[in-house]
């Protein structure tokens, strides 16, 4: 019996779940935006994952369930390059105002 | 609906034209917003009075209802009507108004148009708060009135207007937001046990709220109103409010305002909520006594005029207070009858110093001295006004404090037969007692002030200058001085008026008291037997089989067997 | 299976027409002279004022209380959605007025501004129509993305560029959680789709996956409406955003959140199949809503800055607006829903109507966004005093505002629910109420009790003039004749 | 058997017409004529005539309708009605609510026509002797018109059917009693001087005002006529508060009425004060009507009166004991008029003992006498004090007798009079008090009270004496001791003024022969007629009315039929006082004031009687301590403490300050950084999941009946989502005797609310467990109370 046999879902749900809360911390304890924005993509992708083991999850005896699993992780991964490519720019001009991308530096905005 | 019942939303209607007429009039012309405005209040007043035409004295329900749709799908509506308690309020609003805008001739100069119409608008408010005959209408008017009178004291008030103004809006809005809450309460328990749901005030009469509910939304109305009252110690709004206000403001405050205390206690607190009026009805007894007392010692403590009548203002509203709490006619009438007087005498004593101000700029009690000498004809004017204020006999003034500490005296029944108040206000004589040793206190601050002002030698040169009361100030003291002396010597016709609406008050107010325990029920109507507390839900209202199965076994039953379960059946 | 029949396409009015507006618009301004931008403007209000007819014909074209699906159940049709679609459009429409003179004066034209509008609006009216998780997170980030980058639209603001940060960061944190919670959803239901996932979990009640994916749930749209503890947000890209993206903000991207609350939490997950207590979810945010109303208004007492504070302020109404959702939750034949769409309704009228007078008092030497900026404006222009007052009353919940009867009509269907037990919620509502006046008018008080510090220049647009006066004639006509609006609300 | 009579009103509407006039129509009309000022002549006709017209008018109503009246009644004889009624007149209702009806109504019977002849009368002499008294006067219209407003307010005051109409009266002599003692304001001890007299009347009033609230808890009436019908009279009777009778509590608040408008102990306070006003005024308000409406009043309520001797006694003694110490008090005074005003309180202290000891007519009888020789008292000083350029020290004064005649003589009948010397008036009215004192002895009231009242009366009476002829010989006797400037303006008053003094004087003379002493021959038939005895009679219920004594059930007021020889030695020994008092005064005075006297004040001892004599024992202080200062210290307290600390400081801005703080508190962490603002998501979502998801269940019990308990699970605050507990699938098991198993298992719905009945073993202690199952991942929660099961047989019943 080899040890891929007892990979279920549920293995791919602990990753995503470790992935997501890389993801948050690396969130909650970068300063660079732009790793803060890596991070998200993170967290981003985890849920992708959990989307696409649980779509593979029901493949079996549900499978309007699993398409729309699939759907749903590629609508996902279509609006993640779109959200990227916004805060790329959001960071540019910050970049561009400030000329660094520390976000613990931006205290303009406060009280 | 007749033809006279379209006179109430006339009544409403006219102000308001009139204020978005006077607001549409060119800036530069102060004067033409003073006429139009004037005459407009002045039109309002006649209207007012040609409303005492169709009004049958005798009919001791609402008279000239006014009924339309207002919001369907809430059941509020746009009702209106007077009765023999409201309609004094409305004359008194509409009579005050010319007199408050003509007395500002001289004292408002700067934004008059803004001035005009707010006070214009502050009387539709007024006017509709006292005729709304739907809880929400009656809502929605009183928190109107909230807005030109803090614009009112805010714009052309004094120092420390902004702190005055706010608290006064805070106030008044933390006392009517708990109100709310109460309506909405009142509202779901209506529409769970008639199906129907209404905010219309007579029908919402009919329920009868367990006791424990009565108590909390009576003490949540009871809080709105003792605020505006103001019931001690809730009135420290007051003083500075009406020291900070300019004149108009303050004779608007306390002519008008101060009466949608007790005005909503008699409309709205104790009609539908009569048990817990009872039940808290000692406690706000012994506040007003003790507001009665207090007001006059405070009020002798101040040295500028405006905040001692202010105070003064505390005093006599608590003989309002105690006299609806004694639940008699005597108590009820004296207290509308105390309310219209104070409405008078109070806004001659605010207006008069309002003609002090003018001239001198100070309201400190010291500055002046000896102005009988300079200023007699004003001196017999104050004078009058002051001697209603302190509750002499022949003047408006004594009628309503004596007929409130009358009707709290004997509100527990004479010797011989005791009424059905007597179980729920303990100790009457005593705060009868209290609140007469009031018109000890009420002469000793208000004559203080007047010798301060008027008597004593004139030694203060900058008072050597001034002039004399002129002929539109004169006029506007008149009409106040006659309706004191008019109302203290033949109060008869105003009795007359306000005694069926009280009676038919007090009888229902004693049929509700009735069995209060129960359920939520319609008056008349059983209670549904249940152990339940009602529910709210429009469903279950709807469903009046929920849940009540119960084994009857259950209650003989030895302690090893199995208790029962109830559970609803649905 | 995935089907699309001809019919569905009929549904998609507004959604269409503003998607389709917003393309050829960015394609407009890529061609546009620079100095001829009017135009630009005046196509998307055509393009609101279109989608607003779509709408309403829908909306006409539907029973009450029935529902289309449409595109496999992707989006629902119903009358409430098409509601929300003219109110989204038509605050796209004013806010675009207000955007173009705001633009103008200061200097930002921006272009793309009005087509990534016109897009969020779409993004917000596919929330609205939503009828599947797919779809809701497609329009929140559609919305979203526009909103970030309106928000950075003043390219060389140093405020615009840090609060578009902040937004988008703190935005796109939450689309993690909304992703990972619908993910989590889906895993527990199997379904994506909204209705699916009520059916479904009225079978299987709930499981912990459930627990985990409404937890995900609750912080996402606890984000996109700033609710506390997730608003911090909120007042600083407010204050950061030129002030029409704020109103935009304010106005239509919190309306469309809780419009898509009311998609995932009222209908998916609603009634008593969630496993979250005697209340569901609702306990949750019960205690949520009761902080935010609070702290929202403790918060917003000290500002100077009137963005700042209707930032705040607008965190405060995101707690009563909870209170509705609760409402809507725990007592779905009530009132709820359509006391928390009246709301949204008040509330985004004299949010673009504060905003537009916010925009119309400043003028490019002088932005006024201080409240001591606001000194004397009661006497030098007594009619936007006026207007400024009315939508000040309404958020205070004064009458004869439309704000006075949208607090009434949640508090009083909240009241309602369920034997009172959401009393506690109310009275914490109404005495926050009280907090709030004293903020709202303070800003009353500088306009009318202060002297002016300077003379006023305004900015001299008709467009500016008309939203303000549309505005401040609804919230007067929501105030006092209510009725009719609740008869569109189906009460 | 009263008869309506449409002219009543006509006599106080004449002097309040005349007020109207002079205060307004005059002084509006006044431009007309070209002048500023409205004419003297015209305001003095105006006001004398209608106080003349009233008196014209009261005297034909008194001498023809009335008079008829009494006739009638008088010659019934026996047959007679208990009393009559008088003349009514119903004006109109003035207030109508519920029980309480008050009429607009007057009463012209003999005790009212008594009081209506001596202020109309007096009070004509009075306005015309204002004429010269008061000319040269700024504010002349003024003057004459709150004395016409006096003279009808006192006349409303003497007509009213009702006691709250007799309150109008009453108020409104007050308020004008106000105005013209303080008339001349400018002076700042004037002003106030109005002031404490309006204050201390007002204490007085408060306990009117509780009398009438009182008398109609009781009696359901405050009409006289419907006070005296026997239902109301049992009513009196009734226990009250305390065991006394209800009357006594009703009679002692109407006493302390009349101590504040009587001057009375211990409210005598603002009278001596009063003298500020012009002297018309102390004449007229402060001597002759004004302060006697205490004294009308209980003689108005003596069917009250009849029915308390302890309110009677109480009365008395504080009538005797004023009588007593303002006398004393009188001996210290320099000033003309405050000796007159302490002489003035302790005669009615005097005829408050004759009310109390029940001798109304006694009391009415020194009233009348009273009033004409003490208004001639104070026209004379006015007199006196016009000469002396107004100054009153009597110090300063002396051998005026040479100056001014006229003023002397008058001075002189008075004194006389008001000494007790036969055969003036005043001897007879107070030999009448005295006897009625000497013979009083009601139930309960013990042998001795009757004495003592005699003996502290016989005292003052000797000091009334002293003191009168020391004003005398200081002011008329000895030589002039005023400076020079003073002496040249002396002269003699004008006719107007003097005139007044002779007929007042005149009456002092005759006036006596009214109440002549119930000397009794062997048929026990008066030998002297005493009109003024039968005269009320007719009114008031004088000791030895049968009818009443039944009503009351027993004799509690016996008649005081003194012997011949006993009233004759009374007679003896006032008249034997009063020459003592004269005499000694003489011996000291005669030549001015005396150095002895003033030595001994200034030495010792005697300095310290002289100076708390002098000091009115310090009353006034002790008023200003305890009542005003208290009052005012009190009100600043009050204000501070109350208002603006606790109220204002603590409560509003306190919480104003506190959410304040909350704002600067948020405004602090929201710091601008973002990942501030993410660790607040982290750690605010954290709390608030953990707050909403504490479990706690727990349970509410209602104790049906005897021993039936019924148990209500509480699960509000339960979220699970800590747990994942689905709470649809829950089951709830009760423990309910202890014994560690389940007695009750059920599943448990949230959106159903589930009740549980038991019935335990009777009353006790029992310890109940309910415990909740997650079925989903089988948690327990599960709670434990101790209930307490009452024996509900003892109480009857539970809430």
């Amino acid at each position: 019996m080899s040890v891929f046999y007892d990979i279920t879902v549920s293995h791919f749900l602990v990753l995503a779940a470790a992935l997501f809360t890389v993801g948050i911390a690396g969130v909650l304890l970068r300063r660079n935006a732009l790793i803060v924005m890596m991070s998200i993509e993170l967290m981003l992708n985890a849920a992708n994952i959990t989307v696409l083991a649980f779509s593979r999850g029901f493949a079996g005896n549900n499978h309007e369930a699993a398409y729309q699993g699939q759907a749903f992780a590629l609508t996902v991964i279509a609006i993640a390059a779109a959200e990227a490519a916004v805060g790329l720019a959001i960071v540019v001009t910050v970049f561009r105002t400030r000329r660094h991308s520390d976000i613990d530096r931006l205290t303009m905005l406060k009280n | 609906m007749t033809g006279a019942s379209a006179l109430l939303p006339a009544l409403l209607v006219l102000p308001l034209v009139g204020a978005i007429l006077v607001m549409l009039l060119p800036k530069e012309e102060p004067g033409l917003a003073r006429g139009v405005s004037l005459g407009v209040s002045i039109a309002t007043l006649a209207l007012s009075l040609v409303i005492l035409g169709p009004y049958d004295t005798k009919i001791a329900s609402m008279q000239m209802v006014f009924d339309k749709e207002w919001i369907p799908g809430m059941g509020a509506r746009f009702k209106l009507g007077v009765d023999g308690i409201s309609i004094f309020m409305v004359l008194l609003t509409t009579f005050l108004t010319p007199i408050i805008l003509l007395s500002a001739f001289k004292a408002i100069t700067s934004r008059v148009r803004e001035f005009c119409a707010l006070l214009l608008i502050l009387e539709v408010g007024m006017l509709g708060a006292f005729l709304s005959l739907d809880l929400l209408l009656f809502y929605v008017f009183w928190e109107i009135m909230l807005i030109p009178m803090y614009l009112l004291i805010g714009i052309w008030g004094g120092q420390r207007r902004i702190y005055a103004s706010i608290k006064f809006v805070i106030y008044t809005m933390a006392g009517s937001l708990l109100m709310l809450v109460a309506i909405f309460y009142l509202y779901a328990q209506y529409g769970s046990v008639t199906g129907e749901y209404t905010l219309d005030l007579t029908q919402l009469e009919r329920l009868v709220l367990p006791r424990d509910v009565q108590i909390y939304c009576f003490a949540a109305f009871a809080l709105a109103f003792a605020i505006k009252v103001p019931l001690f110690p809730l009135h420290t709004w007051l003083p500075d409010a009406h020291v900070q206000a300019p004149t108009a403001g303050s004779v608007v405050l306390a002519g008008v305002l101060l009466k949608f205390g007790i005005y909503g206690f008699l409309r709205f607190a104790m009609p539908l909520f009569p048990y817990g009026a009872a039940e808290l009805a000692p406690y706000l007894a012994y506040l007003a006594a003790a507001g009665i007392v207090y007001g006059a010692f405070v009020a002798f403590a101040q040295s500028d005029v405006k905040k001692l009548v202010a105070y003064s203002s505390v005093s006599h509203l608590g003989f309002c207070m105690i006299g609806i709490f004694a639940m008699n006619a005597e108590g009820i009438e004296g207290s509308i009858y105390a309310m219209i007087s104070h409405g008078l005498t109070t806004s001659g004593l605010f207006l008069a110093i309002g003609v002090l101000y003018e001239r001198r700029h100070t309201r400190e009690m010291s500055e002046y001295g000896g102005l009988w000498k300079q200023m007699p004809v004003f001196a017999g004017l104050f004078l009058m006004c002051m001697l209603g204020s302190v509750g002499l006999p022949g003047l408006s003034g004594f009628v309503g404090e004596f007929l409130t500490i009358f009707g709290m005296f004997i509100s527990g029944g004479t010797a011989g037969e005791p009424t059905f108040w007597a179980e729920f206000m303990p100790h009457p004589m005593l705060l009868g007692a209290v609140a007469t040793s009031g018109v000890i206190f009420g002469a000793i601050y208000l004559l203080y002030m007047f010798q301060k002002m008027m008597f004593g030698p004139l030694d203060n040169p900058k008072n050597k200058e001034l002039k004399d009361v002129s002929w539109r100030e004169i006029s506007v003291f008149t009409p106040l001085i006659i309706g004191i002396v008019v109302m203290g010597l033949y109060p008869k016709p105003f009795i007359k008026v306000m005694e069926p609406a009280v009676d038919r008050f007090i009888s229902r107010f004693e049929a509700k008291l009735i069995e209060p325990d129960g359920p939520a029920h319609l008056i008349g109507q059983p209670a549904v037997a249940s152990d339940r507390a009602p529910k709210t839900a429009p469903k279950a209202a709807a469903d009046p089989h929920a849940g009540h199965a119960h084994a009857e076994g259950a209650h003989k039953a030895p302690p090893t067997k199995k208790p029962t379960a109830e559970e609803p059946a649905h | 299976m995935i089907t699309i029949v001809p019919n569905d396409f009929l549904y998609l009015g507004p959604l269409a027409v503003l998607t389709l507006v917003g393309l050829l618009l960015i394609l407009a301004e890529a061609f546009a002279i620079a100095r001829s931008r009017r135009f630009l403007m005046q196509l998307t209000v055509a393009g609101c004022v279109m989608a607003v007819i779509a709408s309403i014909y829908t909306w006409r074209s539907l029973e009450p209380g029935g529902h289309v699906t449409a595109f496999s159940g992707m989006l629902l049709v119903d009358r409430m959605s098409m509601f929300l679609c003219t109110l989204f459009a038509g605050i796209t429409g004013l806010i675009a007025m207000l955007g173009a003179a705001h633009q103008h004066e200061y200097n930002w034209q921006v272009g793309e501004f009005y087509g990534l509008m016109l897009l969020a609006a779409a993004g917000m009216c596919m929330i609205a129509m939503a009828g599947d998780l797919i779809t809701i997170f497609i329009g929140i980030e559609t919305m979203s993305l526009a909103v970030y980058v309106m928000t950075a639209a003043r390219r060389r603001s140093r405020a615009g560029s840090e609060g578009a940060i902040k937004y988008f960061l703190v935005g796109a944190f939450a689309s993690g959680f909304l992703v990972y919670g619908m993910a989590l959803l889906y895993g527990a239901t199997g379904t994506t789709n909204l209705q699916g996932i009520s059916r479904a979990l009225a079978v299987t009640h709930s499981s912990s996956l459930t627990v985990a994916a409404i937890f995900m749930l609750i912080i996402a749209f606890g984000f996109k409406i700033a609710a506390i503890p997730f608003h911090m947000w909120a007042p600083d890209a407010y204050e950061g955003a030129p002030t029409p993206v704020t109103a935009f903000m304010a106005a239509a991207v919190k309306s469309a959140a809780i419009a898509g609350m009311i998609r995932v939490f009222v209908q998916a997950l609603g009634g008593d199949v969630v496993p979250f207590g005697q209340m569901g979810w609702s306990s949750i945010f019960a205690i949520i809503a009761a902080i935010t109303m609070t702290v929202g208004n403790i918060g917003a007492l000290r500002q100077n800055n009137i963005k700042r504070m209707l930032a705040y302020s607008s965190v405060a109404h995101a707690g009563v607006l909870l209170v509705g959702l609760i409402t809507a939750g725990i007592a779905p034949e009530g009132e709820g829903l359509a006391s928390v769409l009246y709301y949204l309704l008040a509330y985004s009228v004299a949010t673009v109507g504060a905003f537009g007078v916010v925009v119309w008092i400043g003028n490019r030497d002088r932005e006024r966004v201080l409240i001591s900026d606001w000194y004397g404006l009661g006497a030098a222009n007594p009619a936007a005093a006026m207007v400024m007052t009315l939508f000040m009353l309404s958020f205070a919940g004064i009458p004869p505002t439309g704000g006075f009867f949208a607090k009434f009509f949640l508090f009083k269907s909240a009241l309602m629910a369920q034997d009172g037990a959401l009393m506690w919620l109310v009275i914490v509502g109404v005495l926050n109420s009280m907090i709030s006046i004293f903020y709202y008018l303070k800003v009353v008080m500088a306009m009318y009790f202060r002297e002016a510090t300077g003379e006023f220049k305004p900015l001299n647009s008709g467009a500016v003039t008309f939203v303000l006066v549309a505005c401040g004639f609804l919230v007067l006509q929501m105030g006092m004749m209510p009725s009719r609006w609740l008869s569109y609300l189906g009460v | 058997m009263q008869k309506t009579n449409n002219l009543l009103f006509l006599i106080p509407l004449l002097p309040l017409a005349g007020a109207f006039l002079n205060l307004f129509v005059w002084r509006l009309l006044a431009p007309l004529t070209g002048k500023y000022r409205q004419s003297d002549s015209l305001t003095h006709t105006t006001a004398i005539a209608s106080v003349l017209g009233a008196f014209g008018l009261a005297c034909y109503l008194v001498g023809v309708p009335l008079w008829k009246q009494y006739s009638a009644w008088h010659a019934l004889g026996d047959a007679r009605p208990e009393t009559m009624g008088g003349l009514h007149q119903h004006l109109w209702t003035w207030i109508e609510v519920g029980s309480l009806k008050i009429d607009l109504a007057f009463r012209l019977d003999t005790l009212t026509a008594v009081m209506l002849l001596v202020i109309t009368g007096i009070g004509s002499l009075i306005h015309i002797y204002s004429v010269g008294y008061m000319h040269g006067e700024k504010r002349y219209p003024a003057f004459f018109g709150y004395l016409n407003l006096f003279t009808g307010m006192m006349l409303i005051l003497v007509l009213g059917d009702s006691l709250p109409i007799m309150f109008i009266g009453w108020e409104g002599v007050g308020l004008c009693s106000y105005l013209l003692i303080g008339f001349w304001f400018e002076e700042t001890a004037n002003a106030d001087a109005g002031r404490k007299a309006f204050v201390a009347n007002r204490v007085g009033d408060f306990a009117f005002l509780l009398g009438i609230c009182l008398l109609f808890y009781a009696t359901g009436s405050v009409d006289f006529a419907d006070l005296q019908r026997p239902e109301s009279i049992d009513a009196l009777k009734e226990v009250f508060w305390g065991g006394e009778r209800m009357g006594f509590y009703i009679a002692l608040l109407f006493f302390i009425g009349a101590c504040g408008k009587s001057a009375q102990i211990p409210l005598y306070v603002w009278l001596p004060d009063a003298m500020a006003g012009p002297t018309p005024v102390s004449a007229l308000i402060h001597a002759a009507t004004m302060v006697t409406a205490g004294v009308y009043m209980i003689v108005r309520m003596s069917f009250l009166y009849a029915h308390s001797t302890t309110a009677m006694a109480i009365v008395a003694v504080v009538g005797a004991l004023t009588a007593l110490f303002a006398a004393i008090m009188a001996f210290a005074q320099t000033d003309l008029k405050k000796v007159l005003a302490y002489s003035t309180v302790s005669q009615l202290g005097f005829m408050f003992v004759g009310v109390g000891v029940g001798a109304y007519t006694a009391g009415v009888f020194h009233l009348i006498t009273h009033a004409f020789f003490k208004a001639g008292l104070f026209l004379a000083a006015g007199s006196v004090m016009h000469a002396m350029s107004g100054s009153g020290d009597i110090m300063k004064m002396g051998g005026l007798r040479k100056y001014m005649p006229r003023t002397r003589w008058s001075f002189l009948i008075y004194c006389v009079a008001i000494a007790g010397i036969f055969p003036f008036s005043g001897f007879f009215s107070k030999d009448e008090i005295l006897a009625g004192a000497f013979g009083a002895g009601a139930e309960g009231w013990g042998p001795v009270l009757g004495k003592f009242l005699w003996a502290t009366l016989s005292i003052a009476a000797l000091g009334t004496a002293f003191y009168m002829f020391r004003l005398y010989f200081l002011v008329f006797g000895g030589e002039l001791r005023c400076d020079e400037e003073t002496k040249s303006h002396i002269h003699e008053s004008p006719y107007s003024m003097t005139v007044p003094l002779m007929i007042l004087a005149a009456f002092t003379c005759v006036i006596g022969v009214i109440g002549f002493p119930h000397l009794l021959d062997d048929k026990k038939e008066l030998i002297l007629p005493t009109y003024l005895h039968d005269w009320l009679s007719s009114t008031v219920v004088d000791f030895g009315r049968e009818s009443l004594l039944m009503a009351n059930g027993t004799s509690s007021i016996p008649e005081s039929h003194l012997s011949n020889t006993l009233t004759i030695g009374l007679m003896i020994g006032a008249f034997a006082i009063g020459l003592i008092g004269i005499f000694t005064a003489k011996a000291i005075y005669g030549r001015g004031p005396s150095e002895k006297v003033a030595a001994m004040c200034e030495t010792g001892n005697g300095k310290a009687i002289h100076n708390v004599v002098l000091n009115k024992f310090y009353v006034d202080e002790l008023y200003e301590w305890s009542l005003y200062r208290f009052f005012r210290g009190a009100a600043k307290t009050l204000h501070e403490v109350v208002d603006r600390f606790l109220i204002d400081g603590l409560v509003v801005n306190g919480s104003a300050w506190l959410i304040d703080r909350g704002s600067r508190g948020l405004q602090l962490f929201q710091n601008g950084q973002l990942h501030r603002y993410l660790v607040g998501v982290v750690v605010g979502g954290a709390l608030i999941f953990y707050f909403a998801s504490s479990p706690k269940v727990s349970f509410d019990y209602k104790q049906l009946n005897a021993n039936e308990v019924e148990f209500t699970p509480d699960f509000s605050s339960l979220t699970t989502i800590r747990g994942g507990l689905d709470a649809k699938g829950a089951t709830i098991t009760f423990d309910l005797d202890s014994d560690g198993e389940a007695d009750f298992t059920s599943e448990y719905h949230p959106q159903k609310p589930m009740k549980v009945k038991w019935t335990f073993g009777g009353a006790g202690k029992y310890k109940v467990s309910m415990t909740m199952t997650d079925a989903v991942f089988d948690e327990k929660y599960s709670v434990t109370r101790t209930i307490t099961v009452k024996d509900l047989a003892v109480k009857g019943g539970v809430k």
